[in-house]
């Protein structure tokens, strides 16, 4: 299923953070989302994800049309989403902060416990797969930064959404770290999950993406597998302000 | 999930303690034997903060007046003196009830006698009724007080807050046609004492055919009287009738007067006999009535006694609301020693049944009531005339000619 | 092990009402039970969802008129009126919650506020029905009864709600809703972008505790017999409830009622020893005050936290930030470093 | 049909009191623009100031006007210290929650003061002007709601020109409008955001003095004022100060007009009824506020 967006603006007050924007992100691959700093990836992210209504345009999944409805409806249709500066449950274990993003049916549905065994243990599956299991019954508050942001990576997956959109996934972790997403990128993607990254890490964007769209001032500008942008001036002349 | 459970147990073992605490605390004043040096406690829980401390410290006032005359004469029951214990219920329903429930269950007083207002008496009362104890009351004045079904009851004071104005009603109505004031504003609080009086004259008047242009009911918290005295002035009435209590009023006096309307005749209850009132509306107190059921100068046998002694005690005159308290008090003391007992238990059955049958002499004249506890009565009425307040009406009893129509205020 | 605590609560209850020694403490125990119950009811928001209600005495106080006017009004078995009066109140929460729960934090407060000030209103003016501020007196479920048997009976009626309602708790607790919730309360946006429906939740969440608030109040207006708008409906009663909860600490199941106790008894233990003064206020807002600045978490959690710094020192550099600390400290960051 | 005289009576009413309620609201708008905080105390200083206008008087012989030579730098210094020392010390993360409670502490703090020093018993400044009123078309104006409503729009007047006019209301403008764009233009926030509180609190102190011209006083009287101000700044749109003042001149009109058919205390309802509305249909308010979504 496509992720895709058709004339979405955005404003804030006099300022336009989206300017018209049509995007289509290739499904099965891992997509990257580059531009300068304020050129709207964030408020795209939040306009896709439901943290923010569009004034107008609309974004569809697949067939589905997501335009302005609710985060929950939106994760729930299969969008998951990590956020710029990395949000758990601080004071929820890590294993609770897992088992929270079980899609939850109807208000009966949620009556049943939440530690029935069949979901501890696809909690516990991302932990392991995630590097983090040792820490199940820490606190999220308690844990280094990067930790954090694997634990809020393995919520999204608990949560089984076919695209997953990763807010600066390297942002200040080490170059370890770094290594360590990448390749869980790659292979999460190979498992056939869609990925939409924002990332300004340029090494890991080139690395690991397969098909890159170039945003400036609210809009995009240039799209295409990373030897093509590479190549475009275009590219060069927003990063440069030119 | 280990660390939750210890939480859990230590809140536990915590909450535990404390309820044992609070079981232990407080159960230390068992009732003693009742010999005759032991002195009679009688429980009074009082508004002394809140909306009705100004009269709550009258009544007080009249409580503590009533246990020293009786004390320097010696007592009750041949020797026993009289020992007051007063709680401040901050004008407060639910505080009035632990007060008597503390009293009467905790400190295990011999009597209890009512609080202020007609609102805090009602619940205390059958806390009363509910330990099988007598109740008597200074000011609980309201219709609703005797259909409670209460047994144990009795009002103190002369008449009713319905009764109030009765006097006055039978003048106006037998006035002659071309002066009988045609029409009335009436405001008063929502407050069963306070729009008892109001109404009770409303009652009489409109069955008579004075009309009603105005009916206005405020909350007791009110502060605000503008709109209220805007319609009253607009419909421009004969006369204004303010079922007040005590600021209220003045605040509702002083909104009339900033819009400059001047009534042929203006009756507010309560407010204008404090001896406050004339500085708290710049003196411009000229002609307002005002029932009341007390008067120092009645000429009762214990009254003489009361206003010297008084006088000496707190160095003033008593008002309305003390003689209210020092009645309440004649009336148990009477009942106490014409049943020759002072505790709980069987004894405040005695005390009820005498109180039924007989007629208790007071400083506001003989009382006896019905089955219900409600006194046979009525109010005098009072009018400021010059810079001084003077009873009116009854003709019999009056200490100056009621004037009307009312000069300017 | 709740269980076992909660073992231990059912006999402190059970045993109570026989060592009394007079029937003022009885009466005392049944008020403090009903601050108990009302704490615990007030945490189903506050704990789980985080969202602070300063409203909750206004429920109260509706789900006591609820059950007055049914008896008086419509003439039902006392008992039928109070569980009719629930069921009305929690629906009533429905639209409150509405309006309410759309919005976040302050709006929150504003319209808890806003319902206890607003119904105080209605319910002084509309007394053809209400009764106004005369009041409205509540016939007794048993007539005839003498007060000290009257309390017993209270008291355990108190118990047996305040255990349906911490045995409620427990199973929410437990629930994926209950999990849901708490995401809540750790960050909304992020609740919701994992799938959680926030407002739905949120809703469902307000209408039981609401439907507690309820019982507890028409329980009390059984008990007391007079219900008078301004001290059903009074600000006081909402703030003594949060101070409960937030002492004895809104995680934990036994918080509340811990904290009802402390405060409860301490209420009237004051009111004993030095009357009943306006310095009550001034004690319950330093207290509030002390422990939203230093002991945000309540009672429990501090007590532990200083049990275990004393038991194992090596912890002590475990950080004591929350991510949305780290989040505003990097933002900062990010912006510096930008600029 | 009420008669035009009655009317008129209750719109000059309504507007005398509406710029009261402009002051006060103004002063509530300035703490949540500057840091989301719901200063539920703000009418306890109200009452508090009202108490200190009285005391001036009853106590002291003097005229309570007099009384504002000290509330008001009195009250400024304690918004900045309100500010400095309490506020700015809570967690971000939480911070519009906690300071809900902090400043509801302070207010029960402050009336349990107030009932203990004056007890619950309702006061009222005597003046010899008291009940002087003069006559307006047909309408009577009581000179001393005449003094407060003009306490209330010279203050309001004067806070106007402060924002536009000097550097500090520039600096505190930007401050509420993007705190961390204000920050890299050079602004120190910190210590505009404590000015900001004082300046709210001094209208406090300013409407406290007025209203205890007219009005009977009594400690918990601050629940009647801070329910209305509410409303007014939800209707208004969160942190908006000219909405705020429109909303309040509108609600005051309104209560005013509305005691005439409903009585006193119906008429009040008319705040919670926009409230509850403003909530339910239009969260951001409507004189174009901006905030309410997320606050």
């Amino acid at each position: 299923m496509t992720l895709k967006t058709t004339g979405l603006r955005k404003a804030f007050g006099g300022v336009v953070a989206i300017d018209g924007a049509d995007v289509a992100f290739q499904p099965g691959k891992v997509n990257a989302l580059i531009g300068p700093n304020g050129s709207g990836k964030t408020t795209f992210f939040n306009c896709v994800t439901g943290m923010i209504k569009p004034d107008e345009g609309s974004v569809h999944f697949g067939d589905r049309d997501l335009t302005g409805r609710a985060p929950h409806v939106i994760a729930r249709a299969g969008v998951g989403r990590t956020f710029q500066l990395c949000r758990t449950f601080p004071r929820m274990t890590a294993i609770e902060n897992v088992l929270s993003a079980v899609r939850p049916g109807g208000l009966l549905h949620g009556l049943r416990s939440a530690h029935r065994k069949t979901e501890i243990d696809r909690a516990h599956h991302w932990l392991t797969r995630l590097g983090i299991e040792h820490l199940a019954g820490a606190e999220a508050r308690t844990m280094s930064w990067g930790q954090q942001k694997l634990l809020e990576l393995a919520g999204v997956l608990m949560a089984e959404p076919k695209t997953i959109l990763l807010d600066e996934p390297a942002g200040g972790v080490n170059p370890a770290l770094l290594d360590r997403i990448g390749t869980l990128v790659r292979e999460l993607n190979a498992e056939g999950r869609t990925f939409v990254i924002v990332e300004h890490n340029m090494d890991l964007v080139m690395s690991i993406s397969d098909h890159i769209v170039v945003f400036d001032r609210g809009r995009p500008i240039a799209a295409g597998p990373p030897a093509e942008i590479r190549a475009d001036e275009r590219v060069l002349g927003a990063y440069l302000g030119v | 999930m280990r660390s939750p459970a210890r939480r859990t147990t230590w809140a536990l073992a915590l909450s535990a303690g404390l309820t044992l605490g609070l079981a232990a605390c407080g159960g230390g004043d068992e009732g003693g034997g009742n010999s005759a040096d032991d002195p009679i406690v009688v429980g009074i829980s009082l508004p002394l903060t809140g909306d009705f401390s100004e009269p709550g410290k009258g009544v007080q006032e009249g409580y503590e007046a009533w246990a020293k005359i009786t004390n320097d004469k010696g007592g009750l029951l041949g020797g026993r003196k009289i020992e007051l214990k007063i709680l401040d219920d901050q004008s407060n329903a639910d505080r009035v009830v632990a007060d008597y429930e503390q009293l009467i269950g905790s400190d295990q007083v011999d009597l209890v006698v009512g609080p202020f207002s007609t609102r805090l008496v009602v619940p205390s009362a059958r806390v009363a009724q509910e330990y099988g104890m007598l109740f008597v009351e200074p000011a609980g004045a309201a219709a609703e007080v005797f259909n409670q079904g209460f047994k144990n009851l009795f009002y103190a004071a002369p008449a009713v807050a319905d009764d109030h104005y009765n006097h006055l009603a039978e003048y106006l109505l037998a006035m002659p046609a071309g002066e009988k004031p045609r029409t009335v504003a009436y405001a008063a609080m929502d407050d069963p004492f306070a729009q008892g009086t109001a109404y009770g004259l409303k009652k009489k008047l409109e069955a008579a055919g004075v009309k009603t242009v105005v009916d206005e009911v405020y909350p007791p918290n009110t502060t605000d009287f503008g709109s209220i005295a805007a319609k009253i002035a607009a419909a421009k009435p004969d006369m204004v009738v303010g079922g007040s209590q005590y600021q209220d009023g003045v605040n509702l006096i002083v909104a009339l007067q900033q819009l400059n309307y001047q009534p042929k005749l203006a009756a507010f209850s309560t407010a204008p006999t404090s001896p406050e009132f004339a500085k708290a509306i710049g003196n411009k107190t000229e002609g307002i009535l005002s029932p009341t059921g007390y008067s120092q100068d009645a000429p009762y046998e214990s009254n003489k006694e009361f206003v010297e002694k008084f006088k000496a005690q707190f160095g003033k005159v008593p008002e309305e609301d003390q003689a209210n308290g020092y009645t309440t008090g004649q009336v148990v003391a009477a009942a106490v020693e014409a049943a020759g007992c002072a505790e709980q238990g069987d004894c405040q059955q005695k005390l009820i049944d005498w109180l039924h049958g007989n007629t208790v002499d007071t400083v506001v004249g003989p009382l006896k009531w019905d089955a219900t506890g409600k006194p046979q009565g009525a109010h005098m009425i009072q009018q400021w005339v010059g810079n001084d307040i003077k009873i009116v009406l009854p003709a019999d009893a009056k200490e100056a000619d009621l004037v009307y129509p009312k000069p300017a205020w | 092990m709740p269980l076992a605590a909660g073992a231990v609560l059912i006999v402190a209850i059970a045993m109570f009402p026989s060592l009394a020694p007079n029937p003022y403490i009885l009466s005392s125990g049944v008020i403090v039970l009903n601050w108990a119950v009302l704490a615990t009811a007030w945490n189903f928001v506050g704990g789980f969802t985080g969202y602070i209600s300063l409203g909750h005495g206004a429920l109260a106080g509706l789900g006591g008129y609820a059950t007055g006017l049914l008896i008086t009004k419509a003439d039902l078995p006392s008992f039928v009126a109070l569980i009719v009066a629930a069921v009305l109140v929690a629906a009533l929460a429905v639209p409150i919650g509405f309006a309410a729960l759309r919005v976040r934090g302050a709006s929150f407060v504003i319209v808890s506020i806003a319902l206890v000030l607003i119904l105080l209103l209605v319910f002084q003016s509309w007394s053809s029905v209400t009764g106004g501020s005369r009041g409205l007196v509540v016939p007794r479920p048993f007539p005839g009864m003498l007060r000290p048997e009257h309390h017993r009976v209270f008291f355990f009626l108190y118990g047996g709600l305040l255990l349906l309602a911490l045995a409620t708790w427990w199973l929410l607790d437990r629930s994926r809703f209950g999990m849901g919730l708490k995401a809540i309360r750790e960050d909304e946006d992020k609740a919701e972008s994992l799938g959680t429906p926030t407002f739905a939740y949120k809703l469902t969440v307000f209408v039981v505790s609401a439907a507690f608030t309820a019982l507890a109040g028409g329980l009390y207006a059984l008990w007391f017999g007079d219900l008078d708008p301004v001290f059903q409906f009074s600000v006081l009663t909402g703030s003594y409830i949060v101070l409960m909860a937030l002492l004895g600490g809104v995680r934990n199941l036994y918080g509340p009622v811990l904290g009802a106790i402390v405060v409860g008894v301490a209420l009237e233990y004051f009111k004993v020893e030095f009357g009943n003064t306006p310095l009550h206020l001034v004690t319950t807002g330093l207290l509030l005050g002390l422990v939203v600045m230093f002991m945000p978490d309540g009672v429990i959690p501090s007590l532990t936290a200083l049990v275990k710094r004393l038991r194992k020192r090596e912890d002590s550099s475990i950080r004591e930030v929350t991510a949305a600390d780290l989040a505003e400290q990097r933002k900062r960051e990010r912006e510096a470093a930008n600029s | 049909m009420p008669s035009g005289a009655l009317l008129f009576q209750s719109i000059i009413l309504g507007l005398l009191l509406g710029g009261l309620y402009a002051l006060l609201a103004a002063g509530l708008t300035l703490y949540f623009g500057i840091m989301r905080v719901v200063m539920i105390a703000h009418s306890a200083f109200l009452i508090l100031a009202a108490y200190l206008a009285w005391w001036t008087n009853d106590r002291l012989g003097l005229d309570p006007l007099l009384s504002l030579v000290v509330t008001v730098p009195l009250f400024f210094g304690a918004g900045v210290l309100l500010q400095r020392g309490l506020l700015s010390r809570l967690r971000p993360a939480t911070l519009t929650m906690m300071s809900v409670l902090i400043t509801f502490a302070i207010a029960l703090m402050i009336e349990g003061l107030l009932g203990y020093a004056f007890t619950g018993t309702q006061r009222r400044i005597q003046l010899g002007y008291g009940t002087a009123s003069f006559g307006i078309f047909g309408a009577r104006v009581a000179v001393v709601k005449l003094i407060a409503f003009a306490l209330a729009a010279i203050s309001l007047v004067a806070l106007y020109l402060l924002m536009k006019r000097t550097q500090f209301g520039w600096a505190l403008r930007a401050t509420i409008q993007h705190q961390d764009a204000a920050r890299l233009v050079g602004i120190d926030t910190e210590r505009t955001a404590g000015f900001g509180f004082g300046l709210g609190l001094a209208t406090a102190a300013v409407g406290g003095t007025a209203l205890s011209l007219d009005t009977t006083i009594y400690p918990s009287l601050h629940w009647h004022w801070i329910g209305p101000l509410m409303a007014i700044i939800v209707v208004g749109g969160l942190g908006s100060v000219p909405g705020a003042a429109a909303a309040a001149l509108l609600l005051g009109l309104a209560q005013s007009l509305l005691q005439i058919p409903m009585g006193a205390t119906w008429a009040q309802t008319v705040f919670y009824v926009a409230l509850f509305a403003t909530l339910a249909v239009r969260p951001q308010g409507f004189f174009g506020g901006r905030l309410a979504q997320r606050f």
